[in-house]
């Protein structure tokens, strides 16, 4: 199994859920995260001064998947959360070593 | 408008209303006994005028609005979220502990008989006040109540110089202190009847009195405590703009209080100081707003919040003496000056006057009582001057007036300040900086969500 | 209770007054002349009422609380977090700015003598208003600001038809032109002793002049900005319920003032208003509850308080004139007819008028004006009917009030915004839209905790 | 003061001015015709007084505004952030089912001529009841809906006892039923000119009517509910100490108008009553944050307010008896007495009345209510106890008020409750409160940030 | 070494810290996330529009510990965390490359 | 290539953001989390009611890579985010299978 880590722009979380759901992901697990990166961050001025924002605000997608179907989420994925700007964020692959449901106890993929 | 009216917004309309009910007795003197008593009996029967003593019972209400939650909202929200507690806790210590000092002695002091520079301990513990004493046309109480949010709201002001790294015990220490020693007998020399208002200054409702003690000795206390760690190379922007608003629009509400009660009645004078009031707000806060725009492309909410809090803390000792077109060019004058005073304080003199205090009350507060000078003749709309007063003699005693204060102001807190910082030290460790007063000092987080 | 009272809240309260002043003198023609001159002389000195001025200064506080915080904040909360500041600033900025202009001209188009149309120049920048002039029984000047709290409010309302995607600069041009243009003349027909006035129209505390004239704009902007990117499938729930509640409640005891305030008295028309407008609130606000429990199983704090302010906004025309089971008639009634006519604009009609200004206020506004013909009338409890009007020619009356309203908002609107958008446009960017107007305009977020 | 007037803050004002009126007619006798004329006709024309009238309207709102959004905001904050807006919720429905029942029944059974034990259906629908009707120096509706403010707020302080675990139907029939069952009852009794009010019980603003009735029964409704999940080890903190803070500072400013407001005038009384609040409501803040810092070493927000409230509700029923003084010591002794009685109930007894009404409200009241008969007496400052009472027989009756209220407000919520357990089940299930009311009952959540 | 991490209802935190400190787990790191899966989520409804939400609030515990007691982590996690009720949520493993206590510098378990 | 995960003291963020910088990390993301550890937590005292918080707010930085410079990434990180008393916090490295950029699908290495 693989966990595949996605940090993407918020507003393309709705875009990227459906687009899995639709290759039979069942589930998957969301956080929030600042993001630092080429994606240059802004200023704010208060009162005349300027406050340097690094941080854009970023969301984290975690799913663990099957080895076999590992690509295509990635693909799916990467289409669904892309808009071609700067800051679109990335993919990254890791390897699971077990997987259980905590409800029933399966485990593996009969898991996830 | 009575000249004498002009001299002060306490004393004055007390002495004026007095005047009006011996002055209508006068005017019937020709009359037949009959209709002699028949009016003077009224007269007397109004000695306490329910509309008036209404109208500031209200506007007691709507001075300790501004403070709480008004100012504590405002400058809460400018903090960072670990010391936004400790803010509000700020505003509201200080209000209860005035209050009870405000009773013991501070009233007496500022509003008893007693020399030019301060009064006498006649009215200590309200000594001597019934249900029946009489301030005028409204009962002494209500009067002393009134009175007391503008004691309250002085020493709040302050807490603005100070956030994020003053120790909890010496600032509340600091600001009783200040109340006796400070705002007391200058209340007493503009409002008491004291050498200021003898010599005929003009301050309606507290450019002195509130704005400038609270300003200069605001910058006094940033400058003794020191910057807050990171400043300003690291500076956190407001953590809730949206509280600052909502602490701003009660202050603007509760201004109205704070100036149009200030005529102690509820008349055409009252009417006027809210209409100038208003339009000070608006027309500084519009003014705040477009040097945002035109200088970063972003007109901002917290700008203009500020922008407002300029021009009411601009008017504040024009407010009984203008005109509604005087009100506007004042308006803009604050929101300009105020802007800048902002820029030279905090960036080019580097003092962490952590929320402006100096900058926006201070100077505001200053220049409109620089400004009633002009905008106060009748020439210019205004209501009249100080009696006898040219435009250019009354820019004289009210520079006076503003020197006397500041130096009293600054001096003071500086000796208050230097003494409690060698005995029990002004300020937090590091470590309970960087981790916030919130849970620091009073153990609690802003938000749990 | 006085016909000509009945003509409207804004003027009619003087003349009424004047009136009393003049009867009493004549009551007396028969008393000796001592007696004449004894109560002559009270009669003038009372010409200003402290009591109906202190009320009215209250009234006023209690009105520009309504906009600031309390709708800033009930529209603040209704939207995403990203656009919360927007939505203040939108609020705020507008308080500013009407405030300046009513000086300037919109005060004396409304309330100048003048054509059955609109008012002359004469009051402009209050030209020869000075603190003794009266309205009736109180100062000119609170009378100024008084009104000047309705002339905010009501483009404020619009607010709420335009959130999320609107460009600033050009939201502001429209609603400085539109006060102006579209509220000010309104306000001369029905308050300003224009052609609606003489005609009969009942309107207490502005059913047209406020929530017709802003619904219905509200509408025309809606349609002619177009919808949220993802309305209406990808509704965001509001942000804050808990901020829409707060801001709820402020408009709440804040339209004590709107109604109760618009007897320009401190009396017992005054009183009966402020009973009915509370009823009708809590009336509305159980009957909305109430559909939600049954149609959906769930009563919202969002939608209770929907109902709130649409049980007020229906009432104001009619709290002058009803009893108190009007209201309570009144309030369920619009509880009812606002809840369908929010499905019918939004979810039938598929118009992004982003948080229901048309159906809540619009409709709401209309309703209590035509149940004002029926409702006003002594045989359902009410207070009285216009002069020599029975329920059918009132209801008559109403109609041609309303449809004069609609009509003339709804095309002085539409023209307006179509030259904005074609010279300068209404709406930000796609990007900015995504981004959120608070850092895209303003340069701030909401919650930086 | 006139001893009548300390039979009860309710009707005796209102005899009270019926009283000059006549006595101003009488002194006048041995004038001539023409003088007598002269005088009573505006004797009449001051029957209502316009500024007495405007206090009260502004009372009115700022009682409103206790209780929305201030108490609201002050339990809100103080739950869990799943619970906020089911607080908010019952505040607000309450608030509308009230005011309903109050206009229906409950204000007859309260104030309308009857038996010593309750009042009449005279005033159902505020039957006879015209803008022209007065009460006292005011007009009735004006009364009736200050009145109808206390009856808000009394069930709003039960919501304390039962959050984040009731059920929300049986919860509002609760309130409903105790409105007319409890509180219509004993308000007749001691503000209706009943049984409690003959035998000279002194309760200004509702140290009784109010605070006890509610604090003991929010104790039984906490005690038949049961405690929360997890009580009392795995307390959570208050979600938003500072929207507790901001709920605090609205209920301070409101309670103005709750107890300078039961002078039903705007005159000395109210003067004093309000200043006497004022420093009580200081005065034991102070004491319970100096017994936090000398505790646990860290004075908090939520404490110092928490005291605030303990001051305000124990002064209230002595408000309009004692000294600035007496309001000081008053002060000072709440906030021991409710820092010790928290510690108590809920640490001792663990009963988990959630938000400690009982323990603040409750024993706050009733400490008022018997501290009336010493700091009422001239002797130790006060205004004067009840006609002929020393302080030892004054503090007998009030005893025995006391005990007659707490039985009744007892044993009738006991039986309300138990029935509507038996019937529909007073608390939500596991699943619901674990998930937090807010979704599970409301289908909202507090922060979608 | 092994991460384990675990995706639990939010009220069951406490439970589950209590179990693995009894266990001798010396630290963990959790956060909040929004999880979709199997457990569907509600509709809220605004003034009669419906709002679907797919998310529902879930906490992310994170612990990194010895492989030789990962499967006791594992099932005392699964125990405490769960209610049999759909929803309960998942626990992954995967393997740890180092560990470092940044206050010390102590490597590999001894930085656990 | 590897993901290094660091939990530090919430203060420290811009000390390790300005020092990964310098070191040539294009990238990064943090997450707000809270932990538990040795480091003990505080009570909250509430109307003389004591409240245990266990847990206490600290930062999750999650980095990507390349395998080559692993090592100096973890002891500048570890440097910077150090203040040598009791929670720290801790670093984890973990091995990355495939890194993607959203915007461009680069993959590997250059996608960081
Ligand atoms: N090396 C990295 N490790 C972890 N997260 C990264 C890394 N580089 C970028 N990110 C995340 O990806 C987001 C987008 O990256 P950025 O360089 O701004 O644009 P792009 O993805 O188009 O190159 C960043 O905000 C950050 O959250
Ligand atoms: N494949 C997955 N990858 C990551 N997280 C998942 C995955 N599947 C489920 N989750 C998380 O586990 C939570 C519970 O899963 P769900 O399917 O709803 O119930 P159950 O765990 O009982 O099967 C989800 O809300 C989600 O946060
Ligand atoms: N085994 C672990 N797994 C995951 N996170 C941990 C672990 N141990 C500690 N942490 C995180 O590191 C933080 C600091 O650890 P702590 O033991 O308190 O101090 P120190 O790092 O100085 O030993 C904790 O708050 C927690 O967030």
């Amino acid at each position: 199994m693989k966990m595949v880590i996605a940090v993407i722009k918020p507003f393309k979380l709705e875009d990227v859920r459906s687009a899995l759901t639709e290759l039979g992901v069942q589930g998957l697990t969301v956080g929030e995260v600042r993001g630092f990166g080429r994606q240059k961050g802004h200023t704010e001025i208060y009162r005349g001064a300027e406050y340097e924002v690094h941080f854009l605000p970023k969301l984290r997608i975690e799913v663990v998947v099957s080895t076999t179907i590992v690509d295509r989420v990635v693909e799916t994925l990467r289409e669904a959360a892309q808009t071609g700007e700067i800051g679109d964020g990335k993919i990254f692959v890791l390897d699971v070593g077990q997987a259980v449901r905590i409800r029933t106890g399966e485990q593996g993929e009969d898991a996830l | 408008m009575n000249r004498v009216e002009a001299v002060s917004g306490g004393i004055a309309v007390r002495k004026l209303l007095v005047r009006r009910a011996v002055g209508r007795v006068l005017e019937i003197s020709a009359m037949s006994l009959a209709v002699l008593v028949a009016l003077v009996a009224p007269a007397a029967a109004q000695e306490i005028d329910s509309g008036h003593t209404a109208w500031i019972l209200t506007s007691t209400a709507l001075v300790l609005f501004m403070t709480l939650p008004g100012l504590a909202l405002f400058y809460g929200g400018l903090v960072r979220t670990r010391n936004v507690l400790s803010v509000l806790m700020h505003c509201f210590t200080i209000a209860c502990l005035i209050s009870v000092l405000w009773l013991v002695i501070a009233y007496s002091l500022a509003f008893a008989d007693g020399t030019g520079w301060v009064g006498g301990f006649s009215k200590a513990f309200l000594g001597g006040v019934g249900t029946d004493s009489a301030s005028g046309a409204i009962p002494e109480t209500v009067f002393f109540m009134f009175q007391m949010t503008f004691a309250i709201i002085t020493p709040a002001l302050i807490v603005g110089a100070f956030p994020e790294r003053v120790k909890f015990g010496p600032m509340l220490t600091f600001c009783g202190i200040w109340l006796i020693v400070v705002y007391a007998p200058v209340c007493h020399w503009i409002w008491g009847g004291g050498w200021l208002a003898e010599m005929g200054v003009l301050d309606f409702a507290g450019g002195l009195v509130v704005h400038a003690t609270a300003g200069s000795s605001a910058l006094v206390f940033a400058i003794v405590l020191g910057r807050r760690r990171g400043f300003p190379n690291e500076l956190s922007p407001p953590h809730s703009p949206g509280l600052v608003m909502i602490g701003a629009a009660m202050l603007w509400v509760g201004w109205f209080g704070f100036n149009a009660g200030s005529a102690l009645a509820a008349d055409g004078n009252a009417g006027m100081a809210m209409t100038v009031t208003h339009l000070s707000a608006a027309m500084a806060s519009l003014t705040w707003m477009a040097i945002e725009w035109i200088r970063f492309g972003k007109p901002s909410l917290v700008g203009i919040v500020t922008g407002m809090v300029a021009g009411l803390a601009t008017i504040t000792p024009a407010s009984g003496f203008v005109g509604p077109i005087g009100g506007v060019v004042i308006g803009f004058v604050a929101g300009l000056v105020c802007f800048y005073a902002v820029q030279l304080v905090k960036h080019a003199l580097k003092v962490d006057d952590s929320l402006d205090v100096f900058a926006v009350h201070g100077v505001g507060g200053i220049t409109g009582i620089l400004l009633v000078s002009f905008f106060g003749d009748p020439s210019l709309g205004g209501l009249g001057l100080a009696e006898g007063k040219t435009m250019a003699s009354q820019l004289g005693v009210q520079a006076v007036g503003t020197i006397a204060v500041l130096v009293w102001s600054v001096v003071a807190s500086f000796v208050i300040l230097k003494a409690l910082d060698l005995i029990v030290g002004l300020r937090v460790s590091e470590e309970d900086e960087t981790t916030g007063l919130d849970l620091a000092t009073h153990g609690e987080r802003g938000y749990n969500i």
